[in-house]
């Protein structure tokens, strides 16, 4: 396959970036939708095309680099290279990542519509898709590094799309310091790995390091620092990027407050896409992680069941239902996470992995339709609050019917694609560690719960009260509830595909795996959890105040997601403001410029102390004189012989 | 102790002496004419030193010329009964110790240094060898700094008539 | 090529500049010749490439020798190396960016071309001079301009930014000055770099001497703690003014300790080497912390400076390849990105007359385009690939990282630290300025960019997106140099 | 006698035009407008005629002696006063007493020729007396003004002091060696202690005339109150001459006693530089201002002294040179000024840029040139007369001197910020400058800017030196 | 010792020397100050003959020196004289506390 095709995958949105962001305004202000949609459908056919090329051709997937441009040169063997990576990881997520693109395009084109800024969300936009695809299909990790930055700052243009609101300005900036923080890690973590391997390359450093009795491999082991080997604390630090890309717990605060972007753009990032880089981050060096340091995989899996939990409970206690679901997507990202925790490498023990991958893409189909969803509930209500929703099911039956689809996927109710995911990634839990276990069954109960609560706050419990706006009397049109009805359909049957088949840690194919009396355990726990929101929240009631009552402390501190913001802005506003910011800028101004200023006042003022020694006084410049010559003559005489 | 001695020993009281007196009454008019009688103790020992030559010029310009010069200067600027203003004591002991420091230390150093003497004869020091030499221009002659000086002396002149006759623009 | 056209140019721009009648006059001469010097900035480039490939061996080329004195034996000797080749192109961006968006100085136009192109002058031969008191000379002549660009059209304080600026790189020169006729005596009388390189000075000597070339010129470089003049020198100059000290004036140092300091004492480097890591990691975080406080956004940039900077200075004392490389890099990425980021300050400046953060807010609506190159700058600055800033960055902490031992990587860790630092004050900044809602009514008519100042900014972009897009050329420019420098610092052949 | 016309040709020139004047002033006189340019011209031809027919030899036994060296040194000086004859031509067309003005500066300029040609002490010590009183006449050439008078009051007082010292020095150099010939000195010097009594003492007299710290303290007060014409030639001429003696005086004569006139104008140059720097700082009249300067000039001149061979004599020559240009340039401007609106505080000098850009530029080349800063020829004076004294590896010395040039950078830069940068309400109004000035005033920037950079002028005097 | 000699006077005239500098250190009056220096000048003189007639008597060096320090010393203080005398007429006083305005 020619090497344009793979090229022009990613350059398509970026050539959408640059011709809406540099003209759109001026020439093609209402165009510039239909054109950076159309850019992108042609990159998603490429996608769709690469991709089954790649999988029809053989049954054992090799990882190919058909591109590669060397961007910057270190040494001999460092350097960044800008390339494609073909893998079946990188081929299941350019496909995913160009669909939900391609399905945010279209939605937006009817939910942005009338937009001040219209070319230039779409040119974010495009630039987004760009920097996503050339961090899946990075052959290089520096180059992962690369596109990582740069879907961080379409995140947070995006987030920041309403840059006339405070509150978002604020959000971006925090989405984008947070991941800044956690990406120090990755980046030190490359500087770690690229010193100890010697490349960067993905299947050199793979190969170099997998391989048992390989010089780099026992070299990396072998230097310690802290009582873990170099090599630990690269894929350690690796780790803290992804986890701060992925919003894993206690790196998550940004993504709550993510949702200030418009809709779209939050199903499009931060559900289906950007926010699984870092689990896509972890697959990608599976192997390393996976057999040179099991010790991280280990914290990968817990970091990623805490997370699952925590952000399960907190989402049972909002109201703002873009919030609920951005804890949701943090929470079944966690999911993703700690399956490749508990996975191994090679054979059966790979499930997690496969998984994780499998869960990933069914998450990214369910997810998007919830938020393309909300989004039309907010395009229809003109507010997030639950409390301002509530019997919209005959106002909008397309949605929610959608809505209800992707709702019954998330919860894991068969035969919906959450079920088949979540069931492989339980079952890869049972057989690697069982805590986690059972951490992930209360979790999917509490999904359930939490997602029918939100199902049943926006379509039934109370009437709708219209009125109190005007406007869109109507669900979108068909261009927003295209989108919405493809995504049903991925979220109602992709967990048909044979992802085993496809997606495996050493490339022999996974059996499908089916217990059904595995199985019986989590799909109960599901309905419990829908009965159990359903016995709340179908009907206006107290009963939901009555038990946040009887769960007082927990629940306010699940309600204040735990505190864990105001600790953040404890340790930034009061720490490292106030005792590192301040004291710097002070020191600054008044010792090391003040050193600078004594030097020049003390010169002043000697030279003003000084002035009588011309006194004007003839006779006591005699008298100088006479000294001076003295004391010279007794300098060179007696002192200085 | 010869007479010679005694005269030179009188010379010299009369010098230091009369230079002190100089220095320190507070009489200006005394002042000058203790500065005219040591310039002449001065002399003296030039005569006694058997150059009488530098002695007559001694006398001739300094107690003739010099001397009359600032006495005529002090009629112009001073009543001549005046006494002068004391100076303050402070400072009067600074000059004194500055002085006695920097005689301390060149007699320390005359005392303690073994002067050479030439081997050569001696020059007779008449006033025809004195004459010849100060207009000779070779073998050491002095006609080069007789001219310097005789330009030093034109410069000083017309130095001293723009400065002290400038009386006719005053009241302009 | 013909080297001597690289300071001929600017010297012909500013006589111009002198015999010209009016303003207009004035600003097309020196656009005009500005123009000439980035053309000829280019033609070197490619000049340099071409005589490269065709395997040009000498270490410099196009050289030029005129003996100017005996004794001292001074020579004009003049000559190019990949990286002098870099800083010439990055001089001459930021000289015609800055006669761009001066466009609309009122007073005393003429003496102000004058003084900007002479500071360019400055600038041009110093990167050109092979010979140490020459090379001294040029560095000399940029001070002076910069005291009267600052004193007579600048604002705040600016008598005392302007003499604080002036006295201290005096004080750096002076230590130049001493130092480099430490060199020059105690390598038995020669000025001549390359002369110099292949002097064995006595180990003893060289530190002696380093520390006096290294800390001079760090004072031009704003290496902590000698940095002072670069807060309130910034802050007071006029936009141009701010765009050359940082753009091109702090390079002067930078290039020196390189080119001088370390290149000719590597005895005296290594020794140092240590020292100068921790004060330039320290110089990184302390210059960011210090940003984070600031409200003025010419004191932001100008904090900031000190932190970038920091970059080269660790980068040259890290002593690996990789890491010199990088500080090059870093040092004409920051000069691009400083330059611009200056003149879209000073632009917002003449529109909003104020240069405090908290006053302003929602430029974006009302300047799209100042705001956006505002922006894109500010991703530069945070180091956001695709920008120059981060190529320059990584290669640095490469490098650095490249150094076993503890203390190396504890050093750079602490340096990659000021990545996150530098992402809050500069999303501070943006989020204050170009976003959030419209805090002053006048405001809301303020009109945008105009063709000078676009084309300014563009120029520089195009500057920054060269490198950030597609470095490779740069780094094919530096290495070959770096490496010879790595081979004479530590003796490896 | 052709020998003792060429060899005594500068010397002969400036008696032969003393003498016109004199005749011009006994005779019916001139008028101030036709004489002064006759004058000028015939300081032209000085000029010019001292670039020509110059010979090596001596005369008079040794007494008098020349080189190509000295002769060039003499062309500087008439150089020096040819300037300041256009340069002053203002006030010097005002004054009464032009002709006797101009008598009293060429004695003392024929004093100096004579003192740098001199080979021995008596000879030295005449032609420094003919240099100094005529100088202290000069001074109270402003008559009617009180510190006029003042400063050559205290400028003919103190140097009789200090020649009184120096008199006893060389009393006591002619007492221990019985030769006063420069030739034969060196050759008779043991460094006894009471040699170097005399020498120190010997060396005050110079010191006192370059205004040395601690001898320098008449200087300000006698620049400040002289006329300006005055202050030029004390501050350029004088001090220029007596520099290049000062060399002769310590490379020949006192070769022996290197070791200790080296460490001693180490000292005194560092006590120079620092006290003119500090007192310079926070001067308010133009004139005291360059005063201090000046001093602090000379530090660096020591500096240059210190070197104690070849380079140091041609780096000081160069430096007085470049001096001569910068200094004259500055009291120039502040003649100019001086004259036509009678100001002569720096405060004053506020806004000049506004109204006398031409004055504004050629004041701030001079200063600049004075802080050695490129590309003026101050910068190359002063890095040569630095690298002749960092020859003998004193280090320490040389930072102390390069930081010395800080200081003094900063309160140049204050009178350029008065210039340019200061707003006043009332700035100078606009000068009429007349041509002879203007003239004289580009001469000096020109020279400012091209001395340094025509590398051929330097290469000459070192020519001269060897 | 007691036998007059070349150090009894170099006595007298450093003796002299520093009479005379003391005079100017001390007196107020500019009259006196320039006979202080007349003291001086003649120690000086004193200094040279000594020498001359006592270690170096081939030569007439010395001798001349004085005649010539003797002719400087007429017309420096007649130079001094005039200055002293304008001074005069502008201050109406010789004191040299007087004539302390250009100072620090």
């Amino acid at each position: 396959m020619p090497a344009i095709i793979y090229i022009l995958i990613p350059f398509l949105p970026l050539a959408g970036f640059v011709l809406l962001g540099l003209f759109g305004k001026k020439y093609f202000k209402s165009a510039s939708g239909w054109i950076g949609t159309l850019l992108m459908l042609v990159s998603f056919i490429l996608a769709v095309y690469v991709a089954y090329d790649y999988f029809s051709a053989t049954s054992i997937f090799p990882r190919n680099v058909p591109v590669k441009y060397t961007w910057l040169v270190f040494s001999e063997n460092i350097s960044i290279d800008m390339g494609v990576l073909q893998d079946p990881i990188s081929m299941m997520m350019i496909v995913v990542v160009t669909f939900i693109s391609l399905m945010v395009h279209i939605y937006s084109l009817g939910y942005m519509k009338g937009e001040e800024r219209y070319p230039t969300y779409y040119s974010f936009l495009s630039l987004f898709t760009f920097s996503m695809l050339g961090l899946v299909l990075a052959s290089n990790l520096f180059q992962t590094y690369i596109f990582w930055e740069l879907v961080g700052v379409s995140s947070f243009l995006l987030i920041g799309y309403y840059y006339d609101k405070p509150s978002a300005v604020a959000a971006a900036k925090k989405a984008f310091i947070v991941t800044r923080f956690a990406d120090l890690g990755f980046l030190i973590g490359i500087l770690v790995i690229a010193n100890t391997s010697d490349t960067l390359d993905y299947n050199t450093l793979i190969a170099t390091l997998t391989s048992t009795g390989s010089e780099q491999a026992s070299s990396a082991a072998a230097s310690t620092f802290l009582g873990a080997s170099a090599l630990t604390w690269g894929t350690a630090l690796i780790f803290i990027g992804g986890a701060g890309k992925s919003a894993m717990f206690p790196l998550h605060i940004w993504l709550p407050d993510a949702m200030e972007g418009p809709t779209p753009v939050s199903a499009l990032i931060h559900a289906a896409t950007m926010v699984v880089a870092g689990v896509y981050l972890v697959a990608r060096l599976f192997p390393i992680f996976s057999i040179n340091t099991p010790a991280v995989l280990d914290i990968v899996g817990w970091v990623g069941a805490i997370s699952a939990v925590f952000a399960a409970i907190i989402a049972c206690t909002q109201t703002d239902i873009k919030r609920i679901l951005a804890y949701s997507t943090m929470s079944q990202i966690g999911y993703m996470m700690f399956a490749l925790g508990v996975a191994g490498y090679g054979g059966e023990s790979g499930l997690g992995y496969t998984a994780s991958m499998f869960h990933l893409f069914t998450h990214a189909m369910f997810k998007a339709l919830l938020f393309l969803g909300a989004g039309v509930v907010i395009h229809y209500v003109h507010s997030n609050d639950m409390k301002d929703m509530g019997g919209l099911r005959k106002k909008m039956p397309v949605t929610h019917i959608t809505f209800l689809i992707a709702c019954l996927a998330i919860a894991g109710i068969p035969p919906f694609a959450g079920f088949f995911s979540k069931e492989e990634i339980l079952l890869a839990a049972y057989n690697g560690n069982t805590i986690i276990y059972w951490i992930a069954l209360i979790t999917s109960g509490l999904t359930a719960f939490y997602m029918f609560r939100l199902y049943f706050s926006i379509f039934w419990n109370k009437p709708y009260q219209a009125d109190h706006h005007s406007g869109h009397k109507s669900e979108g049109g068909w261009i927003m509830l295209f989108p919405l009805l493809v995504l049903a359909l991925g979220a109602a049957g992709s967990g048909f595909i044979p992802f085993g088949k496809y997606i495996n840690t050493d490339g022999i194919p996974l059996e499908s795996h089916f217990h059904l009396q595995f199985s019986i355990l989590p799909v109960a726990l599901g309905l419990a959890g829908i009965f159990m929101a359903m016995w709340l929240y179908k009907k206006q009631n107290n009963r939901p105040e009555k038990l946040a009552a009887s769960l007082n402390g927990f629940y306010k501190a699940a309600y204040h997601k735990f505190y864990i913001d105001e600790i953040y802005l404890f340790v930034t506003k009061k720490i490292i403001f106030n005792l590192i910011g301040r004291p710097a800028a002070w020191f600054d101004k008044n010792v090391v410029d003040g050193l600078v200023n004594l030097a020049g006042n003390t010169t002043t003022a000697v030279s003003e102390s000084i002035k009588k020694l011309q006194s004007g006084r003839i006779q006591q410049y005699a008298i100088y004189f006479l000294f001076g010559a003295i004391g010279l003559a007794i300098l060179f005489i007696y002192i200085w012989k | 102790m010869n007479g010679s001695d005694i005269i030179f020993y009188l010379l010299a009281a009369m010098t230091l002496v009369c230079g002190l007196l100089a220095v320190t009454t507070r009489h200006i008019f005394r002042a000058a004419v203790f500065l005219l009688f040591s310039l002449i103790g001065v002399a003296g020992i030039y005569f006694w030193l058997q150059y009488e030559f530098i002695a007559a010029v001694q006398i001739v310009v300094y107690a003739g010329g010099i001397a009359v010069l600032i006495i005529f200067s002090i009629f112009l600027t001073q009543q001549a009964g005046d006494k002068l203003p004391k100076q303050r004591i402070d400072r009067k002991i600074f000059g004194a110790l500055a002085a006695f420091c920097g005689f301390a230390l060149v007699m320390i150093q005359v005392y303690g240094h073994t002067f050479f003497e030439t081997e050569e004869g001696e020059v007779t020091v008449s006033v025809f060898n004195i004459g010849k030499k100060m207009l000779s221009i070779t073998d050491g002659g002095y006609a080069l700094p007789f001219e310097i000086i005789s330009m030093l002396l034109l410069a000083a002149m017309i130095g001293c008539i723009v400065i002290a006759l400038r009386t006719k623009k005053e009241n302009s | 090529m013909n080297l001597l056209l690289i300071i001929l140019a600017p010297l012909l721009t500013a006589l111009a500049v002198l015999v010209c009648r009016n303003k207009e006059q004035v600003k097309w001469t020196a656009l005009a010749g500005s123009l000439a010097q980035l053309i000829l900035a280019f033609l070197l480039y490619f000049a340099f490439r071409h005589e490269k490939e065709s395997g040009e061996p000498a270490q410099m080329l196009f050289q030029q020798d005129y003996a100017l004195f005996k004794n001292p034996n001074i020579h004009f000797h003049i000559g190019v190396d990949g990286i002098s080749v870099a800083m010439i192109l990055l001089t001459a961006f930021v000289v015609i960016a800055g006669v761009l968006v001066s466009w609309n100085i009122e007073k005393m136009t003429k003496e102000f071309y004058f003084l900007l192109i002479l500071l360019a002058l400055g600038a041009y031969g110093f990167f050109i001079s092979l010979d140490l008191f020459v090379l001294f000379f040029f560095l000399e002549i940029s001070v002076i301009p910069k005291y009267l660009l600052i004193g007579v059209w600048g604002s705040g304080k600016k008598e005392y930014s302007a003499n604080k600026l002036a006295l201290m790189l005096m004080g750096g020169s002076a230590l130049i000055l001493v130092g480099i006729l430490g060199l020059y005596f105690s390598s038995g009388g020669s000025f001549n770099i390359l002369q110099l390189a292949n002097t064995n000075i006595p180990g003893s000597t060289q530190n002696y001497i380093f520390p006096l070339l290294f800390a001079g010129f760090g004072v031009f470089t704003a290496l902590f703690p000698l940095h002072t003049w670069v807060p309130d020198g910034h802050s007071s100059a006029p936009t141009a003014g701010s765009m050359f000290l940082a753009g091109i004036s702090m390079k002067l140092g930078g290039y020196g300790c390189l080119r001088v300091a370390a290149y000719l004492l590597p005895e005296g480097m290594k020794e140092y080497a240590n020292i100068i890591i921790v004060l330039s990691a320290i110089a990184i975080l302390y210059g960011a912390f210090a940003t984070m406080m600031q409200k003025d956004l010419k004191y932001i940039n100008a904090y900031s400076s000190i932190s970038h900077v920091g970059f080269s200075i660790l980068g040259i004392a890290m002593l690996t390849q990789t890491a010199v490389t990088g500080a090059v890099m870093q040092m004409i990425s920051h000069g691009l990105m400083t330059a611009l980021f200056f003149a879209v300050i000073g632009m917002i400046y003449d529109r909003t007359h104020t240069r405090m953060v908290a006053e302003m807010g929602g430029l974006m609506r009302m300047l799209p385009f100042i705001s956006t190159v505002f922006f894109i700058v500010g991703l530069c600055s945070l180091g956001l690939p695709g920008l120059s800033g981060f190529v320059a960055e990584m290669t640095v902490f490469m490098g650095s990282w490249e150094n076993t031992g503890a203390f190396y990587k504890i050093a750079t860790i602490a340096a990659a630290m000021s990545i996150v630092v530098t992402a809050v004050y500069i999303l501070r900044a943006i989020g204050q300025t170009v976003m959030g809602p419209v805090k002053k009514e006048s405001f809301l008519s303020l009109p945008d960019a105009k063709w000078n100042e676009k084309l300014a900014a563009i120029i520089l972009l195009a500057g920054i997106l060269a490198i950030g897009v597609a470095p490779g050329w740069l780094n094919d420019l530096l290495r070959p140099e770096t490496e010879q420098f790595m081979h004479k610092i530590l003796g490896v052949k | 006698m052709s020998d003792f016309i060429i060899l005594m040709k500068s010397e002969l020139v400036v008696t032969t035009i003393i003498f016109l004047l004199l005749f011009v002033k006994i005779g019916k006189g001139m008028r101030n407008e036709k004489l002064l340019p006759l004058i000028q011209v015939l300081l032209l031809i000085n000029v010019l005629f001292s670039f020509v027919f110059n010979k090596e030899g001596s005369l008079f036994d040794g007494m008098f002696s020349t080189t190509s060296l000295i002769a060039f040194q003499k062309s500087i000086l008439s150089l020096a006063v040819y300037l300041i004859s256009l340069l002053c031509s203002v006030w010097l067309k005002r004054s009464e007493h032009l002709p006797e003005f101009f008598m009293l500066m060429l004695s003392a300029l024929l004093g100096m020729f004579f003192m740098i040609s001199s080979g021995n002490l008596l000879i030295f010590y005449l032609s420094l007396e003919l240099s100094t009183i005529p100088v202290a006449a000069m001074a109270n050439f402003d008559l009617q003004k009180r510190a006029s008078s003042e400063g050559a009051m205290k400028m003919i007082l103190s140097s009789a002091f200090s020649s009184g010292i120096l008199l006893f020095g060389i009393s006591l150099i002619y007492g221990t060696t019985g030769t006063i010939l420069f030739s034969e000195i060196p050759g008779q010097l043991d460094g006894s202690p009471i040699q170097i009594l005399a020498f120190v003492f010997l060396f005050t007299a110079f010191a006192f005339k370059l205004s040395v710290v601690p001898f320098h303290l008449w200087t300000a007060d006698v620049y400040e109150g002289a006329p300006i014409a005055t202050t030029s030639f004390l501050s350029v001429v004088s001090k220029g001459a007596v520099a290049f003696i000062f060399i002769t005086a310590l490379y020949k004569v006192f070769q022996p006693l290197e070791e200790t006139w080296y460490l001693m104008l180490v000292i005194l140059s560092i006590a120079t530089m620092v006290i003119g720097n500090l007192f310079a700082l926070r001067q308010k009249n133009i004139k005291r201002f360059l005063a201090f300067s000046s001093i602090a000039q000379v530090g660096f001149i020591l500096v240059g002294i210190s070197a104690g061979n070849e380079i140091g004599i041609s780096s000081v020559v160069f430096f007085i040179l470049v001096y001569v240009f910068s200094n004259l340039a500055a009291f120039g401007v502040a003649d100019v000024i001086s004259a036509a609106s009678g100001k002569e505080s720096i405060d004053d000098y506020k806004g000049l840029y506004k109204t006398n850009p031409f004055l504004s530029w050629i004041m701030t080349l001079a200063l600049f040139s004075l802080a050695g800063i490129p590309p003026t020829a101050g910068f190359f004076g002063k890095l040569f007369l630095i690298s002749a004294g960092a020859a003998k590896a004193n280090y320490i010395y040389i930072i102390i001197v390069a930081l010395n040039m800080i200081v003094s950078l900063y309160y140049y830069l204050i009178v350029v910020r008065a210039i340019f940068i200061d707003k006043n309400e009332q700035p100078i109004d606009k000068i009429a400058i007349s041509k002879t000035v203007k003239l004289a005033l580009i001469i000096c920037g020109a020279g400012i800017i091209l001395l340094g950079l025509l590398s051929w002028i330097y290469e000459h005097i070192q020519s001269l030196t060897v | 010792m007691m036998q007059p000699g070349l150090y009894h006077i170099l006595f007298i005239s450093t003796a002299l020397f520093f009479i005379g500098v003391y005079g100017f250190l001390t007196r107020k009056n500019l009259v006196t100050m320039l006979m202080s220096i007349e003291l001086v000048l003649n120690s000086v003189n004193l200094n040279f003959i000594a020498f001359n007639k006592y270690l170096w008597p081939h030569k007439m060096d010395g001798l001349f020196f004085t005649l010539f320090i003797i002719a400087i010393a007429a017309a420096e203080a007649a130079v001094a004289i005039a200055i002293i005398i304008n001074l005069y007429r502008s201050h109406n006083s010789i004191n040299v506390e007087n004539a302390e305005e250009l100072k620090y």
